[in-house]
């Protein structure tokens, strides 16, 4: 008895969440419910029925649904359900000798195929490559020609040919287990193979053995059934549910009702199945993932009336005023009551920490917010037009007025083109110039963001650029517009610091060429440092303060701002602990009434529980802290 | 017990290395590692020719961008990449390629915590299971002994009891991080490998979890090999530092040296590109940059790997976007010298492996 | 094979045999004019097109499209010229036969039908054809004459006339040609026949086109310019094919009757096969009961033939005991019920027998044309008094051939399709190991009544026949159980002139000619 | 150039397929009881009859003989003939292929269409039609072609006479015949392929919308269509092509079934035919079209996913 109890108790859970996870699903319950009965049903048939699956009754053939026979007759009187249900025996047995040699063969040789590696990951790989290339139904329909009648020899064949699939799936799954960092830390902390095995990878293949199986055995049902149709099933008088369509087949003329109780279990069983294989995979992707915000358990309320929403007026020199912006996402508020301008050619960063609101901000901006989110309230005023108020604005706006740079430079373009196709494209939607000079166009732009060759790039695909030029093309596309404002969603996090330094210096110089604006969004203080006029910082979804770049290293007149800046490493002392903020961002829907820092604020009183409006301190510059006076007295940030 | 509880190595006496080096607990000789690329392209020599040792209470900061090897070296002194040659050896024993036996034997003193809070949990784990993992290799513990280790842990690393019952789903990134520490620490290793452990992390959460780190060192006396890219954040925790590119160690030397003057055109690049978070500093930079281009050579051509792909034997391997390269720097291969006169920070050799490291050196 | 064909092949066409005049286009509206396209539909392939190799019953259609006969066989039995315009048994004792051929007749490629070219084709067929033991007992055919030939028996045989007929296709005369050709044989048509096969519009397995022959010697009995057979297992979509006038005539089985007639078509029927179960090992080499005539008997007793045929084939058969039709030469009306339905009679035999308490036996089956369902039904009332029964049922001819020879049954399901009693006992009776005598069983007094009643004159014959056959069902060699008229669906208002009959194939050569409207 | 290099490589690489099939289906046969000699020369054969036709079939040799002999033949294009008609087993072949190529192509048709399209519409719109595509898709698993063939005879064709029921009318006889006899089967086969389609359209049109250049392009004001239509779909295609080339070959056995039940003269049907009645040289020369079927429906998925991922392609 070591920590293996540790283990055990702690593995029930997990698997108790994917039985619970499935006890949830009507169609789950249904269908196991089906299952179950059927099988209960077959095994206990004598028990059901009162006729044998081969008395006959040569009195009443055909007799459609009766008292003494629930769903009627055969052309020798004989009692369907029973037939039914004893042909279901053969159907079950089918079902597990087939799924028995699937799961055999699948399992070990995708396992080891992908666990193992090597040449034998080369061996079962291309075996598994041959076999899947055989036409099944064929192989099936030349081994029973070779033993006729003998389900268990097509069965056992057809879970060997089924089985490439499963151990392609089992195989590609293992090696992406295998490459998760738990497995590594698990080898590093010396585990055994077999023990690895069996604590990190089965349990992750564990659904997809079961969801390959349900849908395997399905497949299995209506092969078999199939086989009975053709009369190459169980000999007859055995019954058996293929063999019953057939002899519905017989009789369509005389009596179509049979049809139906010889089809419909088997399509009941199949789709029972199916669903079953479909609810352990949701149930299973539901246990593997990563939680979901919870929605707000709390009764909704009206939206902090101290905070107010903002209705002030547009600053008329401002190129996009967005005006108490609120966006939920499956009901929850994400952002909230967000307020700002950009000027004319102005760069404004966007600040705050992962789960603040920034990018959901700015995608509220272009109308897109992601899943089910939408714009609660507020509006968002480009050159005048409210952008919230019309999608064709909207749609006008995008692109030509305003234009999105993404924060993953590699998957901002489309693979499957070529950039200068891509390029081309937005030139020519926004220009309405022809394809030859939409092309001519798509290579200067890739020379304006400094790309060398700039023709070579445009014939290549997005996988052949590295992620500087990727980032490159991607502004240059945003640039296809000739757009006022660009909105930049941590246009560097990915890149390599000198690659980031290279992509900030191209905005500052696109920048002053083009004299457009820019909405940097980041959690870089360097990067609001580098490029930005003035700075809004968010916290869980608000504004918490908004001033002059400079102003705000120099003077923070929020905590928050104060302490992000001081965690920054750039400013720690050496052998020295770096100031920290205690706690963790709330996730939205876990949002306090009051100040949403309060609980990480040094400065905390009981007059923080309420909602704190945005107040400006001093010129052009706001913030939302009770204790703003304080911190305007000290005059301190660090 | 006695794997319960972490020993410090009797000739470490304090945080800082001692001046006269003693013997180190990692040492890395020559170390070359190589992928294959499939049949047709050449091998990726993703280390190459790579040097280094970590002593007992040291932090041995690696930074380089990426493809420049550094997280190799961590996964080759873990034996999670094979070895194409040189030496690692850990506690004066060869462990460059260890069987499965000693790296069990291993693991107890030898440990890692990688970047990623989210993959590197089992969600399926409770964190108590996660954390008695290390501990099933020891097969001493009963259950009762390790869940009191887990209980201990989980309090060093600031993370209540009951987190013991819990899944990794139920945490930030900065807790699972805390969470992996402690699972790093459960074995009391001395020696263990920080792959980028704070860079998925937010701010204000990553000034927590490197102040757990100092704090653990100390308390623990471990010693760290610490990766990262970003320079600041392995200033702050490193004694010394390594600087890689494509595989190659361009410099090493004191943190705090190494940043306020570095020697190699390479390390001043990275520790110019990084942006002061001062409007003002940043500003003056900027203007002083125009002068010369932040890299003079032409841009990284091609993906990544194609890059790194074209390391050649000959030559520098940062000549192409080096300003201050001479022909010399594209013909011969610079060596890992020594560069300069001890500083303030003591005698502490710094080595380059550069052709012009004194005459940068004078002139910074 | 021509026995086993006979069986089921008539049963073939009577059960299921639906000719789906797939004369596609046109047919939605009137079907086609008359006397353009006549479309059949056949349940199943032909084996072969070789009149020798070919299934009586079931490829006769595609046979005798092409191939006339010597002797033309009328829907009551009557044999009527056809090459032949003269023939008839010398002596006595039925063993010397000559034929008188019709003079100026050509082969479809223009070649003379002679005598010596009627003597090759009859030698070819019986020392190749499949259907061998009918012909065993001939010795020679010799041309006598330009225009005439002699058949010599080594003992009697007095069925000649019939086996030279369409029905049973040995008389199908083959062109010399066709014989220095004989692996085309199965796939083209080498005969003197009103038409020729279309090859160019044939898709074997699927639907075989004949166009009129231009040699033909009787003009006026080509009465299509296009005649089509589609092959058609499933009997409701053949049935489908006629009611909507893709196709004009079908062998359908009892249950559709009803539907046929629903939709306007027009039924011809005839009794055309016996279904049940051969008791094959009455020496009881595999099953040991079976060796007691009075177990035999007890498993007759047990059957409730009535039941049973109604089930199966509702009015459209009548429960027999034997194992021929009415109408032919040894059907004894008295022997249709010499077992009534008794189960409690046939406990007792079984008790008598030493078996009280039953026995268990395999059974093999064939798994078409209904046949099974009659064993099944039948192995159901055995049931009842303690004999179990293990089925195979094989899908396929060859199967079942197979499995029917290899004496590893002691007990076979059958259905025939009815024969004269010469050459019933040929299949049955005679100590030859055929399929349906694999044991080759023999009992003395049973093979010399059969002798002295194929070498009786014509009009002592039946009485004879008629004596085998109340002998044979004393015996319980076999459990027959039903008799099965042999149903056709055809759309009256496009054809006329086809008519079933006993042990007959309706004649779509000669006499299925467009209807008068 | 490349890809006439790859074509080669592929086909070349399916040569050990191919022996291995026939090899193993050449074994497989000779084990089969009923021999076709018996079949062949009826119950009233002699002993030496019998083995005259073994011996002019060749089984009397022993099996690897049998098997190069075949093989020697298959390589110059002649499969033998069948044991029944005689017929050459090519020419047999050959004249069913237009039917099950019919059937299959019009099911490919069918099912890619009606699948994509539902599948964009469910990914597009969402809400019930999300649900429907899921219902569907199990239908589709579930509901067998057999029995469905069957409930559509009964209903459009028995009940409501809108079509035959059975049979082909080969293209070049009547075209409108043609497709009118292929409604009912190609309905029954693709029931299947279009819920599977459809299914994986939606999920991979979902995903696809999912990306980050969906939004890039969105925001930079690609037209709605050109996303949808030129990038989401073009996206979405690999995993659709391998699913449609799925599809294709399980339309290919659908076909033993459903060439069954409405009487096509296919080669689906004369598979189960020839292993009805162990007609070896036709069983034979099945599985090997069958198989150069799947061989190619294999390339021609790769060659599409190389054309439609460049990606794939440089791998």
């Amino acid at each position: 008895m070591t920590d293996a109890s540790v283990a055990t108790r702690a593995a029930v859970p997990a698997r108790g969440s994917l039985v619970r996870g499935l006890l949830r699903r009507r169609g789950a319950v249904l269908s196991l419910g089906w299952l179950l009965l059927l099988t209960l049903a077959t095994v206990a048939a004598p028990l059901v029925t009162a006729h044998g699956p081969l008395d006959q009754d040569l009195n009443s053939v055909l007799t459609g649904p009766t008292g003494a026979h629930l769903l009627g007759t055969d052309t020798l009187g004989r009692d369907l359900l029973s037939r039914l249900l004893f042909g279901g025996r053969s159907t079950l047995l089918a079902v597990a000798e087939a799924v028995v040699v699937f799961l055999a063969i699948g399992v070990t040789a995708g396992l080891a195929s992908g666990y193992l590696g090597g040449r034998l990951d080369w061996l079962i790989t291309r075996t598994a490559d041959l076999v899947f290339a055989l036409p099944g139904i064929v192989i099936i329909l030349v081994v029973l020609a070779v033993f006729p009648g003998n389900l268990h020899a097509a069965m056992v064949t057809f879970g060997v040919i089924g089985s490439p699939g499963l151990i392609r799936i089992l195989r590609a799954q293992t090696l992406r287990v295998r490459e998760e960092l738990y497995v590594a830390a698990a080898r590093v902390a010396g585990l055994t193979r077999p023990q690895i095995l069996r604590r990190h990878i089965l349990p992750r293949l564990t659904s997809t053995v079961i969801v390959q199986a349900a849908l395997f055995a399905a497949i299995v049902v209506t092969i078999q059934a199939g086989l009975g149709f053709l009369g190459l099933g169980a000999p007859a008088p055995a019954p058996s549910w293929g063999g019953l369509v057939a002899d519905a087949s017989q009789v369509i003329d005389r009596d179509p009702w049979m049809l139906l109780p010889a089809g419909l279990p088997l399509v009941v069983t199949v789709v029972a199945l199916g669903v079953l294989g479909d609810a352990v995979r949701d149930a299973a992707v539901e246990a593997w993932a990563p939680p979901v915000p919870a929605p707000a358990r709390r009764p909704r309320r009206p939206m902090p009336t101290a905070a107010g929403v903002t209705t002030r007026e547009p600053d008329p020199q401002a190129l996009l005023s967005v005006i108490g912006l609120t966006v939920e996402i499956g009901g929850t508020p994400v952002v909230q009551d967000v307020s700002f301008d950009i000027r004319l050619g102005e760069t404004l960063g966007v600040v705050g920490e992962s789960g603040c609101g920034k990018s959901v901000t700015s995608l509220g901006i272009l109308g897109l917010v992601p899943g089910r989110g939408r714009i609660s309230a507020g509006h968002v005023l480009f050159q005048g037009s409210d952008l919230t108020a019309s999608p064709t604005t909207l749609a006008r706006v995008r692109g030509s007025g305003i234009a999105y740079v993404s924060q993953e430079p590699m998957v901002a373009l489309d693979p499957t083109f070529t950039v200068g196709r891509q390029l081309a494209e937005a030139v020519a939607r926004h220009s309405g110039c022809g394809r030859k000079a939409a092309r001519v166009r798509a290579v200067d732009l890739l020379a304006r963001v400094n790309l060398p060759d700039p023709a070579a790039v445009a014939a290549r695909h997005p996988h052949q650029l590295s992620g500087g030029m990727a980032q490159r093309a991607a502004i240059a596309l945003a640039l296809a517009g000739e757009p006022r404002l660009l909105i930049a969603d941590e246009p560097t996090t990915a890149l390599d610091v000198t690659v980031q330094a290279e992509i900030l210096g191209l905005l500052r110089s696109l920048q002053t060429e083009t004299g457009m604006a820019v909405l940097l969004i980041t959690h870089d203080w360097g990067v609001v440092a580098d490029l930005c006029d003035r700075a809004v910082v968010m916290y869980a979804g608000q504004v918490v303060e908004q001033a002059d770049v400079a102003a705000l290293f120099s003077r923070p007149l929020h905590p928050y701002t104060a302490g992000l800046l001081a965690a920054n490493p750039h400013a720690a002392v050496p052998g020295e602990p770096l100031p920290t903020i205690p706690g963790t961002v709330p996730p939205p829907g876990a949002w306090p009434d009051g100040c949403r820092f309060a609980a990480r604020c040094a400065l905390a009183t009981d007059a923080c529980a309420a909602p704190v409006p945005l107040t400006e301190p001093e010129p052009d510059r706001t913030t939302r802290c009770v204790h703003v006076d304080r911190l305007v007295q000290e005059g301190t940030s660090r | 017990m006695s794997a319960a509880s972490p020993e410090p190595a009797a000739s470490c006496v304090g945080t800082r290395p001692t001046e006269d080096r003693p013997a180190a607990l990692l040492d890395i000789r020559e170390l070359t590692v190589e992928f294959r690329q499939g049949r047709r392209t050449p091998p990726l020599r993703a280390v190459d020719g790579v040097s280094l040792s970590v002593a007992p209470g040291e932090t041995l900061g690696l930074v380089g961008e990426s493809g420049s090897g550094k997280s190799t070296i961590g996964r080759a002194v873990l034996g999670l990449t094979p070895v194409r040659s040189g030496t690692i050896r850990f506690e004066d024993a060869d462990i460059t390629r260890a069987t499965a036996k000693v790296r069990r034997e291993l693991s107890a003193r030898l440990q890692v915590v990688f970047q990623d809070p989210y993959s590197s949990l089992n969600p399926a784990r409770t964190i108590g299971s996660t954390l008695a993992e290390p501990l099933l290799v020891q097969g001493r513990l009963t259950g009762r002994q390790s869940a009191d280790r887990v209980a201990e842990m989980l309090g060093r690393v600031g993370l209540p009891p009951d987190t013991a019952d819990r899944y990794p789903a139920q945490f930030s990134g900065g807790q699972r991080q805390r969470i992996a520490i402690a699972r790093a620490l459960m074995p009391g290793p001395r020696l263990v490998i920080c792959d980028e452990p704070v860079s998925a992390l937010d701010l204000s959460v990553q000034a927590q979890v490197m102040n757990l780190l100092a704090e653990l060192q100390e308390a623990l006396q471990l010693s760290y090999l610490f990766v990262a890219h970003d320079l600041p954040v392995v200033r702050h925790l490193s004694h010394r530092i390594l600087v890689l590119y494509r595989g190659q160690v361009m410099e090493t030397g004191p943190a705090e040296a190494l940043y306020a003057r570095p020697v190699h055109p390479y390390t001043r690049m990275l520790i110019a590109a990084v942006p002061e978070p001062d409007p003002g500093t940043q500003r003056s930079r900027r203007a002083a940059r125009r002068g010369g281009p932040l890299s003079a050579g032409p841009l990284s051509a091609g993906p990544p790997s194609a890059g790194t792909a074209a390391v050649t034997d000959r030559g520098c391997a940062f000549a192409a976007r080096c300003v201050h390269a001479l022909d010399i720097c594209r013909h011969d291969r610079p060596l890992l010298l020594p560069v300069g006169a001890p500083d303030r920070s003591g005698p502490v050799t710094r080595s380059a492996a550069c052709h012009r490291a004194s005459e940068l050196l004078a002139q910074p | 094979m021509p026995r086993r064909r006979t069986a089921t092949v008539l049963t073939a066409c009577a059960l299921l045999a639906a000719p789906l005049t797939a004369c596609n286009g046109s047919s939605t509206g009137g079907g086609g004019t008359n006397g353009d396209t006549l479309t059949l539909v056949s349940a199943a392939a032909p084996a072969s097109l070789d009149p020798a190799k070919a299934n009586v019953g079931s490829d006769n259609w595609f046979v005798n499209l092409t191939y006339d006969s010597l002797l033309r066989m009328g829907p009551g039995g009557t044999v009527t010229p056809d090459l032949a315009t003269a023939w008839g048994y010398t002596g006595s004792g039925n063993r010397e036969f000559s034929l008188t051929l019709r003079a100026g007749v050509r082969f479809a490629d223009g070649t003379p039908v002679t005598a010596q070219a009627v003597a090759a084709s009859l030698n070819y067929a019986r020392t190749h054809g499949l259907n061998q033991s009918w012909d065993s007992a001939i010795d020679s055919v010799t041309a006598t004459g330009p225009l005439t030939v002699r058949i010599h028996c080594s003992s009697p045989h007095p069925d000649l006339p019939q086996l030279l007929s369409q029905v049973l296709l040995v008389g199908s005369v083959i062109s010399p040609s066709g014989l220095a050709h004989q692996e085309d044989l199965g796939t083209a048509s080498y005969g003197a026949g009103p038409y020729v096969l279309d090859v160019a519009h044939t898709v074997s397995g699927d639907h075989y086109t004949y166009t009129p022959n231009p040699n033909y010697w009787d003009k006026s009995k080509i009465h299509w310019k296009r005649v089509v057979i589609k092959v058609i297992a499933n009997p409701t979509s053949a049935l489908q094919a006629v009611e909507t006038g893709q196709a004009d005539v079908l062998g359908i089985n009892s249950g559709q009757v009803a539907t046929a007639k629903g939709s306007g078509l027009a039924v011809t029927m005839s009794p055309a096969a016996f279904v049940g179960v051969n008791l094959v090992d009455r020496a009881g080499v595999l099953a040991p009961p079976l060796k007691d005539v009075r177990v035999r008997q007890a498993l007759n007793y047990a059957v409730d033939r009535a039941a049973i045929t109604k089930a199966v084939v509702q009015q459209y058969g009548q429960p027999t005991d034997e194992i021929s039709l009415p109408g032919l030469d040894g059907y004894a009306s008295d022997a249709d019920n010499h077992y009534p339905y008794d189960p409690a009679r046939a406990k007792q035999l079984l008790a008598a027998a030493g078996y009280p308490d039953g026995f268990a036996l395999t059974m093999e089956t064939q798994g078409f044309l209904g046949i099974d369902l009659v064993t099944q039904a039948v192995v159901a009332e055995w049931r009842k008094i303690g004999v179990t029964v293990n089925i195979t049922t094989d899908s396929s001819i060859g199967q079942w051939l197979g499995n029917a020879t290899s004496k590893r049954f002691p007990v076979l399901g059958f259905g025939y399709g009815g024969a004269s009693t010469y050459l019933l006992s040929l299949d049955w009776m005679l100590p030859h190991p055929t399929a349906f005598n694999p044991f080759a069983s023999q009992d003395p007094q049973l093979t010399s009544m059969l002798a002295a009643a194929a070498a009786a004159p014509a009009a002592q014959a039946p009485a004879l026949d008629q004596n085998v056959m109340r002998y044979v069902v004393d015996q319980a060699w076999f459990v027959s159980v039903l008799r099965m008229e042999g149903i056709y669906a055809f759309n009256s208002h496009k054809i006329s002139g086809f008519s079933a009959g006993v042990s007959y194939i309706p004649d779509i050569a000669w006499n299925t000619v467009p209807a008068k409207s | 150039m490349a890809i006439l290099r790859l074509v080669g490589r592929r086909l070349l690489s399916s040569v050990p397929l191919l022996f291995l099939v026939s090899a193993l289906t050449f074994v497989l046969v000779s084990l089969v009881p009923g021999d076709p000699a018996r079949t062949l020369v009826g119950q009233h054969a002699t002993a030496a009859q019998y083995a005259a036709v073994r011996a002019q079939l060749g089984l009397d040799r022993p099996l690897p003989l049998q098997y190069g002999h075949w093989l020697a033949g298959a390589v110059q294009g002649d499969l033998g003939s069948s044991l029944f008609s005689g017929e050459p087993v090519t020419s047999m072949l050959d004249s069913r292929l237009p039917v099950t190529l019919s059937l299959i192509l019009a099911g490919t048709l069918v099912s890619g269409l009606l699948g994509i399209g539902l599948g964009l519409l469910s990914a597009r719109r969402g809400g019930r039609l999300v649900r429907t595509v899921d219902a569907l898709a199990l239908l589709g698993l579930g509901v067998p072609a057999f029995w469905f063939a069957l409930v559509l005879i009964v209903l459009f064709a028995v009940r409501l006479r809108w079509f035959p029921v059975t049979g082909y009318v080969p293209l070049t006889d009547d075209p409108g015949q043609w497709l009118r006899s292929l409604v009912l089967p190609v309905a029954a086969l693709s029931l299947g392929g279009v819920a599977v389609i459809a299914k994986q359209t939606r999920d991979a049109v979902l995903d696809t919308l999912g990306k980050d250049f969906v939004r890039v392009m969105t925001a930079n004001g690609f037209s709605a269509r050109s996303i949808t239509y030129r990038h989401v779909l073009r996206n979405s295609a690999l995993p659709l092509v391998t699913v449609l080339g799925v599809v294709l070959v399980s339309l290919l056995a659908g076909t033993v079934f459903v060439e069954t039940v409405f009487a096509m003269p296919g080669l689906g049907g004369l598979i189960q035919q020839a292993t009805v009645e162990h007609d070896i040289p036709v069983i034979q020369g099945a599985v090997l079209y069958v198989t150069v079927f799947v061989v190619l429906v294999n390339l021609a998925v790769d060659l599409a996913c190389g054309r439609l991922d460049p990606r794939v392609r440089a791998a």
